[in-house]
């Protein structure tokens, strides 16, 4: 589905020097997968979805999309930014709406789905509100269902439940699957929760530091669907440390 | 009383504190009225042209050329900071013939003017949308530079086009910016109407000031202003009404 | 009975005295009887209502005769087709303190533009005065009447070059002293030594003549009518009738304004060689006119004549 | 090629196009000399005035006047702006007076200007400043309606007084809105400078077109605004300098 | 040390009606005290900050700092709020010595200490970027290291680790301790991850749905220096639970 040969990457910082960000990073994802990228703070996570998604432009290698070449064509899939990115001056319904209304869907076809999704993030007598109304957990709900509501076949989310409470998170992440598994979708997911990763993933990319590509790659095995109590499993717990090690032990320099 | 009428009396206590102070000092010779009028003179001027209705009219001509002139230049300057805006190339070799031609001074081009536009009102509003175009253009384009390409980008990668991505992202976002824009233009979009007149006609504020000035009527020409500035109250109020509606969404109150 | 009429619009260098009979024509309806129907467009200044008669925006202008002479200069020929002043009405005014012309020595004196006509009286009467215009005085451009009032008031100039009503209004409130008018037979002679100084005037294209030489006619028939009119009528009357185009001053300015000028009245409409020649010489004073300005170049009398019956 | 010289040429070529164009149709008769100049007849005068040095006498002049009402209107429109938008309650107070101040014809106020600042620099100076100040202020006073509280919340919390809070945080920040209005300024501080040289006085390019127009020199006309047009583009380089250091931090393409 | 009593608060939305956020709310916070509060999203907590801080005024009740009533006096306290502050025109080294800058403090003071922290928490060699060039979590450490090098009394900070990989945030989560140890601070935390307030905290606040009061207080008696594996041990996964219990049944209305 998603193909990255050899991708090298450098931003151009301010001052115009060249600051390599991505070298030879290789990563295939296949269709319906759920997989998850971590890797330290900094590292180029974010770069990296950007260039899947054709907002950057890698400056070798190649990046396949069902088979044929990024060529900044979009629509393909939604993408919840790490940074907020509501439109400030469009009230939490308008903002879950842009989806739909991009695609030029009728509004009573896309209404049930979007009250669904804001009452289920807990956002039900917002629905007026503006973005500047919002807490900063509100605003990364608000961001979530918008990129849900548009409903692509591909999602791509940077870290969508940073600013969560336990309670809400650990309620979106069983949504999130349900979704997945219902709708078939393709989903990419950036985390630093290594215990969210393992529950919800199919595979974990694990990228080292800058300059970074993906260092390994691990297959969790544990059968769908995982319940709550998998994560105090004895199998649960070794395949964590052992992901944390790998982990330590790639980006020693970083702290 | 509630904040907004106490707003409206301090300013009507002021007006009044002022035009109070002014007739007070002519009266006491301290100002010479020669120059500066008489407020109570210019009162009963004012009277009399609202008597004939002959005000009405000549606020109403410059009132239509400075809306006109506004309306070209807030839509062509707009239209033209988003075009150079998409082509960063184009921006940056126009940037100083643009500069150029807004600080050529459109009096010593009036002859032109008069030989295009003739010396009715189209040349008035050209005069004005001269002016209100550059205002417009150089805010909207700064906005484009300070726009938040985070939003942008979530947009775009749903698919959306360029009239799109415009519709809904760029011009809300940029919305301050040209409200701003708006603002300095709105003004200078009266100045622009009143040179057209100065420059040649029989009707208007401008025409009104000049003849006025060229007679030493200046009783009259503070009449006019009178006139002009209940004007630019007018459509102040008005503009105040359409951005408080625009940025609704802002917090209306920054903590400095 | 409105819409039979020819539209016709002339420009007027300013809003003035000098067109006296512009406005009488206007206000007696004589343009009407004439079967046209005429609007009057101001300019900010005779160039550029000069400027529109050239580009075909208005088919007649009212201006000054040394102006049409420096048009022809530039290459572009018009006609003066009537004269509605044979004196100059410019004044030269002084602050209290001064009292002779030749009192200016070393001082400023303040015309419309340098360049301007005001400027070319100015230098000829400074001449006149003994001075040498180039080294005694110095002559500073500032604008028009109201610049200028407040200019000679705040002392930045001790002398101006004014016509009217701000002569009037000056010497009345005692703020300024009369040091030379030039509206009469006997002041043109000691001031131009000359009988006549051909001052403002009608002035059309060559092409309009060529082409609606009828419409030239009827126009001139007006101005002339009123010419006469302006002869035989009281002051009071004539302030009465051009009192709507000085809308918001008071009627007493209008008729003293009036009263001051009544010596430079037209008798004939037709301008003459003298008028001519006084001109062209205070222009050239000036420095605007560089070359000679021969009379038939930029006068054509015909028009008047005919309307004199000649 | 880089980029940059593929702009100045693109630039160049524009301009040469255009003043072949005009050139072309002067030669051709399709456009009248007598009201559009002709290059050729005008870079003659020009020479001639280069040759005599007048013509930089002139600019010299106008930059200076312009120049001074430029800094005198940028600091007194910033300060304003921030004085007035510590204070919500005044500044809505204010707000349509100061509109109507902006709304004035300078030139209806002429001889006031000269009865106070006579006919020299000063009145032309203060013309500029009258024109350049209520840009400066409208678009400083909209930054800082559009200012970000949570960066002076945090500077605040540590305990930063007024002057600090001012000079750390609000200067920088709206320090976008500021530079786009000293660019509309700058055009208008020039146009403010010209319209004050017309009024009165004895030099300058304003004086200069004024005069030649009042004898129908068009050439010469032509000749001052080619001077005033690379002055224009000498200040607006500058302008581009200084804005590109100022706002260096800002990411310099947004792709739209 | 930081006294809250019956506090009431209501925010005023855009169209003008008045929200009600806070409702007698109870607060008492002891010198050198490391307390937590937990909530759900949205619940009034960084609310309750700005309140503490004096950024934001109370409808009603009293808020005392020392014993003084709070009158709007800054200085005493050191603040990193949820959302993204860092001063866009200044470098990542600017920034941070934003503080001692404030302060007045000579340049030689300040510098040895600022270089420390930067390094502490790896962004050695990005000092002269600007925030526009980091990365999410990048821009999270300088407001952490921001608030430090300003060094407060009280700290309050809101989320400081939200956007950090495992590692960073447990090696963070250790400079602070050690920080509060050393320097005898007192520290104001929010965060959503219940094992590292229970890891960090004396005692914990916990806030219940919008109106929102404080709805229970846990001490944690877990002696300190506490280690990594303490997590692993029965009593803290008992507390934990106990907690989350709590919590939901608390916000139960909440998604
Ligand atoms: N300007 C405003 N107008 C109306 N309501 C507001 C406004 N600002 C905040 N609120 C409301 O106040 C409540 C508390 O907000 P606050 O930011 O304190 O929550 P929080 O506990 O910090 O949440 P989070 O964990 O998501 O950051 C929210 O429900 C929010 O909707
Ligand atoms: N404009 C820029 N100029 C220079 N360097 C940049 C620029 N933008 C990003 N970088 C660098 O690229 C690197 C990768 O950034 P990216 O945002 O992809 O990281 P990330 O993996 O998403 O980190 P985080 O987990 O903190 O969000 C960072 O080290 C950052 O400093
Ligand atoms: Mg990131
Ligand atoms: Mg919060």
């Amino acid at each position: 589905m998603i193909q990255l040969d050899n991708i090298c990457f450098s931003h151009i910082a301010n001052d115009g020097t060249s600051v390599p960000t991505l070298q030879n990073l290789d990563m295939h994802i296949r269709e319906n997968e759920f997989v998850s990228i971590v890797g330290p703070s900094g590292c180029g996570k974010t770069t990296l979805l950007e260039i899947i998604l054709g907002l950057t432009r890698q400056d070798s290698g190649n990046v396949r999309i069902n088979g044929a070449t990024q060529n900044q064509t979009f629509g393909w899939a939604g993408y919840m930014s790490q940074s907020d990115t509501l439109l400030p001056w469009r009230t939490v319904l308008r903002n879950v709406q842009i989806g739909p209304e991009i695609k030029k869907i009728p509004k009573t076809e896309y209404e049930p789905r979007i009250n669904k999704l804001i009452q289920k993030v807990g956002l039900t007598g917002n629905e007026t509100r503006f973005p500047s109304e919002l807490s900063g957990g509100m605003k990364k709900r608000v961001d979530l269902i918008r990129t849900l509501a548009f409903n692509p076949e591909v999602l791509l989310l940077d870290e969508p439940f940073g600013a969560l409470d336990a309670q809400t998170r650990e309620n979106l992440q069983q949504d999130l699957l349900s979704l997945w598994r219902e709708e078939k979708k393709t989903i990419v997911f950036i985390t630093h929760d290594l215990v969210e990763a393992i529950m919800m993933s199919d595979r974990i990319f694990l990228m080292g530091s800058k300059p970074a590509g993906i260092k390994k790659i691990f297959d969790i095995q544990i059968p769908r669907p995982r319940q709550y109590h998998v994560q105090f499993e004895e199998s649960f717990i070794r395949l964590h440390k052992h992901i944390r090690q790998t982990f330590e032990s790639l980006s020693g320099n970083q702290s | 009383m509630t904040l907004d009428q106490k707003i409206l009396w301090t300013r009507i206590s002021l007006i009044l504190f002022g035009l109070g102070m002014w007739e007070g000092f002519c009266v006491c010779g301290i100002i010479d009225p020669y120059f500066f009028g008489q407020p109570t003179s210019i009162c009963q001027d004012l009277w009399s042209m609202i008597i004939d209705g002959s005000i009405f009219f000549h606020t109403w001509i410059t009132l239509f050329e400075a809306m006109a002139g506004f309306f070209l230049g807030a839509v062509f300057g707009c239209v033209a900071a988003l075009i150079l805006g998409m082509s960063p190339f184009w921006a940056k070799v126009l940037d100083p013939l643009i500069m150029v031609v807004y600080g050529i001074p459109r009096i010593a081009l009036a002859p032109l003017f008069i030989l295009w536009f003739g010396l009715g009102l189209a040349s008035k509003i050209v005069f004005a949308f001269t002016l209100v175009f550059f205002l417009v253009f150089f805010n909207t384009f700064a906005g484009l530079k300070n726009m938040n390409q985070g939003m942008i980008n979530t947009i775009r990668v749903m698919g959306a086009g360029r009239r799109q991505i415009m519709h809904k992202v760029i011009l809300p976002g940029i919305s301050p910016w040209v409200m701003a824009g708006l603002k300095s233009g709105m003004g200078m979009s009266l100045l622009g109407a009143l040179v057209g007149e100065y420059i040649g006609g029989n009707a208007g504020l401008g025409w009104m000031i000049n003849s006025a000035a060229g007679l030493f009527e200046t009783n009259r020409v503070f009449s006019a202003i009178f006139a002009l500035a209940l004007l630019v109250m007018a459509t102040n109020a008005v503009f105040n009404k359409i951005e408080r509606r625009v940025l609704k969404w802002r917090p209306e109150n920054i903590n400095l | 009975w409105a819409g039979d009429l020819k539209k016709i619009t002339c420009a007027e260098a300013v809003r003035g005295f000098f067109f006296l009979p512009l406005y009488v024509a206007m206000g007696q309806n004589m343009f009407q009887e004439q079967g046209l129907d005429v609007s009057i467009n101001s300019a900010q200044g005779g160039p550029l209502a000069m400027q529109a008669l050239l580009s075909g925006q208005v088919q007649f202008c009212a201006t000054g005769h040394g102006q049409v002479a420096n048009m022809w200069e530039q290459g572009k020929s018009t006609k003066i087709v009537n004269q509605m002043q044979d004196k100059c009405t410019f004044y030269l005014v002084g602050r209290p303190e001064i009292k002779s012309i030749a009192g200016l020595k070393g001082k400023m004196i303040g015309c419309t533009k340098i360049g301007a006509e005001t400027d070319g009286v100015g230098r000829y009467l400074a001449a006149g005065a003994g001075l040498d215009p180039e080294k005694d005085i110095t002559m500073l451009g500032v604008g028009g009447m109201s610049t200028m009032a407040s200019a000679l008031q705040n002392d930045r100039v001790q002398a101006v070059v004014s016509w009217q009503p701000l002569t009037h209004r000056l010497i009345k409130e005692g703020k300024g002293t009369l040091l030379a008018r030039l509206n009469t037979m006997p002041d043109s002679y000691t001031h131009f030594d000359s009988p006549s100084y051909s001052f403002s005037v009608i002035q059309v294209t060559d092409q309009f003549i060529a082409q609606n030489p009828e419409t030239v006619q009827q126009f001139v028939n007006a101005m002339v009518k009123a010419e006469q009119w302006i002869g035989a009528a009281s002051m009071d009357d004539i302030a009465r009738t051009v009192a709507p185009f000085f809308a918001g001053m008071d009627f007493d300015t209008i008729r003293q304004s009036v009263i001051e000028d009544s010596g430079a009245f037209t008798k004939t409409g037709i301008v003459t060689q003298k008028g001519h020649d006084t001109a062209v010489a205070v222009f050239t004073a000036a420095k605007i006119l560089k070359k000679e300005v021969p009379f038939e170049a930029i006068v054509d009398n015909t028009f008047t004549k005919n309307a004199l019956g000649q």
